[in-house]
């Protein structure tokens, strides 16, 4: 019974209870409300099962843009579900019950919660994982893996015919290399990896050299390693559908502008008679700003990346054009400067992986944006990648709020 | 127990304490600015309390290995808390003031609970 | 009873969807449908991330070495939980955002178009529709 | 010692969610909605201290951010009935 499970059974009840809330209340705003705190609850699930990006994005997007997204939705329908005669629809009821039974029926044999020897801690993740998904620990390139690194996971993995003479390939350049290349690293040279024994090189020096399974990305934080290198090509489209969400919202709720008129002079509803909330938020506003930043460009080494900081920035211009009202904010940020930055953010994503290209890497691969020492590389790129998924993801957050909140003219 | 643990678990219990009446006030008292006063007040001097107390210390052991709690992160601590501290009673403040507009008026004695 | 709390998070996770299959079929209400839609994403990210979890594992994040405040390769704890899922769940819950956006935005237009958003009004407006081009066809 | 705390702290947490679901007038949801996001940051840093790892503190802050900005938008969206 590890501290996870003790912790994680209640907070799965909390879970479960609003849940339930959010589906039966009848009050829409009130279903809105109780849907920011259950992606607060769930973001507190996360946390405590070390899932730290997962939290990160479920409390920033989830917690914050989805209320904000539900409570502009309001504003333009009624805020009161339709009183039903009968309370529970037993049909439904009856199909979820069965599908629920048939699925608990499934997990019975599901490998135990925690268990290290889950088929989906040995398979392709020792591999990733012991090529050391390392840090610019000072040293240039690849670090070795740590000294007793592979204690509950070194299994011994049946290598394809393929995989074993690649592999073997690779260590043998890596061989020559270390013999004309004399005590390898000068920083840490003293750490011999004795646990795994494959004494890993920088790897990229003759351009193609490329070891097998080698997951291109090696910072310190291996989800940021994973999201923005291994699944570089997913993400990359990631930010395209974000931008499709961004760009569908400006085609489903923007109204024509009539050539000239910049945006609709209408009063706007906005709090600055209230002084403490005004003076707090202008106080307020540049912190947020810089953590948004800072969280999006320490991606690499902490909890934190691209989506997470771009949201945070984007709920800094919102809580300003919520105060300040949105003619306010559309001086600050006019509509087309952030239809033209969406467009931009994806456009430095697959930029990035173009130069690679042109580089004579594979498309992404960041090792190529700095041949001399790749090591060096690969954090190059992924930050590049990060800012660029950052800008789109601020700049469609707020255009999303922009558009909902837009008045319809009467 | 080092001293400072035993600080550290002082403040801990004083925090927990309070917030937790806190957050009993918000269950059982009649109406809502009654629970807004034991909810937001409650809240600050809570976390106050639990930061100031987890700053105190300096090395975590979780089942044998003992995690050293970097300086730098005894420092943001104490930023959150401030943090907390300025936006915990502006947002009651801007709720109070949203209820007073909208006319929602206190609970007096003799009457049923809201 | 410990082998219950083994795989307690699974039945969880299917709780979790349950009450967002409910949500969507029951509820007549468009805006209900589209957070109960939510529900039922977010209790597939909970299947996916609690299989993550490896025991005494901490999160898949060097550990910063005190006096460098680098990430030091020896500070290592028993093992580190699996990072695969959590990237997985990181893009499932961006893009699940941008569902919603996009679904509330269909909604105000269904809204400002036919004045309602209840699901079973809006059939009889379809019917109704439908039979006055059927008629008009008919003359 | 901190995970008793956490433990005491999820009391806490019904608790506020029994008002949130049950709370009659808005204000009472939105200030269960407040509440909920001041105890969380709490919790998160003590969630830290639990399991080793305690340099995980940008989430405390995103907490207190996200928690007052979606309070003031809700505020403003019953006071006014309108977001921009």
């Amino acid at each position: 019974m590890s501290e996870v499970l003790m912790i994680d059974s209640v907070l799965l009840l909390l879970v479960a209870a609003t849940a339930i809330a959010v589906v039966e209340v009848r009050s829409l705003y009130a279903a809105a409300m109780l849907s920011g705190i259950y992606s607060l609850l769930m973001a507190l699930v996360w946390v405590n099962m070390h899932s730290m990006d997962v939290a990160f994005t479920e409390a920033a997007v989830g917690g914050g843009i989805s209320t904000i997204l539900l409570i502009g939705t309001l504003v333009h329908t009624e805020r009161e579900e339709k009183k039903r005669k009968t309370r529970v629809n037993w049909g439904a009821l009856l199909v979820t019950a069965m599908t629920g039974a048939a699925l608990i029926y499934g997990t019975l044999d599901m490998p135990r919660f925690g268990d290290p020897n889950a088929p989906i801690h040995n398979l392709r993740v020792p591999e990733m994982v012991n090529q050391t998904v390392g840090m610019t620990a000072g040293a240039k390139g690849k670090q070795p893996p740590p000294v007793g690194w592979t204690p509950r996971q070194n299994l011994e993995l049946p290598l394809g015919h393929k995989q074993a003479y690649a592999m073997q390939r690779a260590h043998a350049t890596n061989e020559a290399r270390l013999k004309e290349a004399g005590e390898g690293h000068g920083g840490h040279g003293g750490q011999k990896a004795d646990g795994h024994g494959a004494e890993h090189e920088a790897g990229h020096d003759d351009a193609h050299a490329h070891p097998a399974g080698d997951f291109n990305g090696h910072v310190p934080n291996t989800v940021t390693s994973l999201l923005a290198a291994y699944r570089g090509y997913d993400t990359m489209f990631e930010t395209a559908v974000i931008f499709t969400a961004g760009a569908s919202l400006i085609l489903l709720l923007r109204r024509r502008r009539r050539p000239g008129e910049n945006l609709p002079k209408q009063q706007s509803a906005n709090l600055t008679d209230q002084v403490i909330l005004r003076v707090m938020c202008k106080l307020f506003i540049p912190f947020i700003l810089i953590f948004g930043l800072y969280v999006i460009s320490h991606g690499e080494i902490g909890p934190g990346g691209g989506f997470q900081g771009g949201v945070i920035l984007a709920t800094a211009f919102i809580l300003y054009g919520l105060i300040f009202g949105r003619p306010e904010l559309h001086r600050v940020l006019p509509e087309r400067l952030t239809d033209i930055l969406a467009v931009l953010g994806v456009l430095l994503y697959s930029g990035v992986g173009v130069f690679t290209m042109l580089r004579g890497g594979k498309f992404l691969d960041y090792a190529f944006l700095n041949p001399a020492s790749p090591g060096d590389g690969e954090p190059l790129g992924m930050t590049l990648v990060e800012w660029g998924v950052g800008i789109t993801v601020c700049t469609v957050m707020i255009t999303i709020f922009n558009q909902l909140a837009e008045e319809e003219s009467k | 127990m080092a001293w400072n643990e035993i600080v550290c678990a002082v403040l801990l219990v004083v925090g927990v304490l309070i917030s937790l009446t806190g957050s009993l006030g918000l269950l059982r008292f009649p109406d809502f600015y009654s629970r807004l006063h034991t909810a937001g007040k409650t809240d600050s001097l809570a976390q106050l309390c639990i930061f100031v107390g987890l700053a105190l210390i300096d090395q975590v052991t979780v089942d044998g290995v003992a995690y050293p709690v970097d300086p730098l992160i005894r420092i943001k601590l104490i930023m959150v808390a401030l943090l907390l501290f300025f936006t915990a009673p502006t947002a009651t403040h801007a709720i109070t003031k949203a209820a007073m507009l909208d006319g929602v008026m206190p609970w007096k004695k003799g009457e049923p609970p809201k | 009873m410990s082998d219950v709390l083994e795989i307690y998070n699974y039945w969880i996770y299917i709780v979790l969807m349950m009450v967002g299959f409910y949500g969507v079929m029951a509820k007549r209400n468009l805006i209900k449908q589209a957070i109960a839609l939510g529900l039922f994403q977010t209790g597939i990210f909970l299947f996916y991330i609690s299989m993550a979890v490896v025991d005494g594992g901490t999160a898949p994040i060097w550990m910063a070495d005190g006096a460098t405040k680098v990430p030091n390769p020896l500070a290592v704890p028993a093992a580190f939980d699996n990072p695969l899922p959590h990237v997985l769940m990181l893009t499932a819950i961006v893009v699940g955002v941008s569902i919603l956006a996009v679904a509330l935005a269909i909604i105000i237009n269904i809204r400002r178009a036919f004045g309602t958003i209840e699901y079973d009004e809006l059939t009889k407006i379809e019917r109704e529709m439908e039979a006055r081009e059927a008629r008009e066809a008919a003359q | 010692m901190f995970l008793a705390a956490t433990f005491a702290l999820l009391v806490g947490l019904l608790m506020i969610l029994v008002r949130a679901v049950k709370g009659p007038t808005v204000y009472d949801r939105i200030l269960a909605v407040n509440a909920m996001g001041t105890k969380t940051v709490i919790l998160v840093t003590l969630l830290g201290y639990v399991s080793g790892r305690t340099e995980f503190l940008d989430m405390a802050i995103v907490y207190t951010l996200i928690s007052f900005i979606t309070t003031i938008a809700i505020l403003k969206f019953i006071q006014k009935g309108r977001l921009d």
